[in-house]
């Protein structure tokens, strides 16, 4: 499984994209966040954490099979 | 054309008016947000940028739509900046033309609200001393 | 000089952003007057606007301080045109600067309310077969 | 006393200025209009008529004297 990650979450993990492969195998949204959250616990600590699936914010219950393109969205700070 | 939807280098806040002119638009707004130069007393150096662009493309068009939908308006454009910005450099540009004035003013606000909430760009305040990443933390 | 107000031949919306762009200010909201082609589905030929110049400016002047007070500002725009206009052509251009976007939103807002409301400034439309003074008549 | 006209109310009188100083003695600003009701009958069809004295929009109880800088004002249309 492939991950974006931009803003923040880049800094935190030190890469703007890191392949899980052999480590994360969520069956959904909601898992994938507490996965990442366990390996990076930076990440609890931010405003929000919002997960892309193919470019478009995803529900918490969307179910992945690890062929999406994964983005990471930190709070949105725009404008 | 109905609409500009971009995430660019750097701004021209001159041609906005030819790209929202309409021989059926009385009215047009146009909102530009600008890089200051002090936020809580500290002095800033530059702001940074950075995009996911496929998605933030998609998600300026939905906002775009949705203030066609909520407003009679005749052209919108949203325009975002990406890289480093210094003071007074424009950084986001949005607006909208209409018949009457109350749709664009109304439309124009929705666009950078909206924009400011859902849009996938990240903005770093660079200081003197430190860099933050705007909103991050509670 | 914190503050544009000008009665003019010719808009030149191009320049607004410079006269408008302050270090301090993280949001500009501008708003452009064009002629509309149809008015109540009548084509319009043109509209020409005339104008009691000296106390126009004194009417703007007052509402640029107006609006100076009531918001934090720190620059306003507010330049009418005078003579024919035809479809499309800018007539008005209002726009203030602020810190913070709700500011100059609500003032760009009030300056042209404002400026219709009280601004000696008197607009003809010019249709095929007759011509109107604008809300000369109830 | 020198009155301008502007807008509709030029074209009612058929000049951009006109010196009345034969027919118009007005004492304030309420009979000014009074008068030049009387004189242009269609002036009382307008949806308003203002009078500037010195470029200021002036109250109906303002004194004239007759050396002022006398404007009629039709509805404004500008923006």
């Amino acid at each position: 499984m492939n991950v974006l990650f931009f803003g923040i979450t880049k800094d935190i993990v030190g890469s703007s994209e890191i392949n899980f492969s052999n480590e994360l195998k969520p069956v959904n949204v909601a898992e994938l966040k507490k996965q990442l959250i366990k390996s990076y616990p930076e990440f609890s600590k931010l405003n929000s954490l919002a997960v892309a699936v193919n470019s478009e914010y995803a529900d918490d219950d969307l179910p992945l099979n690890g062929n999406e393109e994964i983005a990471i969205i930190p709070p949105v700070s725009g404008g | 054309m109905k609409k500009v939807i971009e995430i660019v280098d750097e701004i021209d806040t001159a041609k906005v008016y030819a790209e929202l002119s309409d021989a059926n638009s009385g009215g047009i707004c146009v909102f530009v947000g600008a890089v200051r130069e002090f936020t809580n007393n500290e002095e800033v150096v530059a702001l940074e940028f950075e995009t996911y662009k496929a998605m933030a493309l998609k998600e300026m068009e939905k906002i775009a739509d949705a203030a066609m939908q909520k407003w009679s308006l005749n052209k919108v454009v949203m325009r975002h900046a990406v890289g480093e910005k210094g003071v007074e450099e424009p950084v986001v540009i949005v607006g909208a033309s209409s018949a009457h004035r109350d749709a664009c003013f109304e439309a124009c606000r929705f666009l950078i609200d909206t924009l400011k909430e859902t849009v996938p760009i990240w903005k770093k305040e660079k200081f003197k001393n430190k860099t933050v990443w705007v909103s991050a933390h509670p």
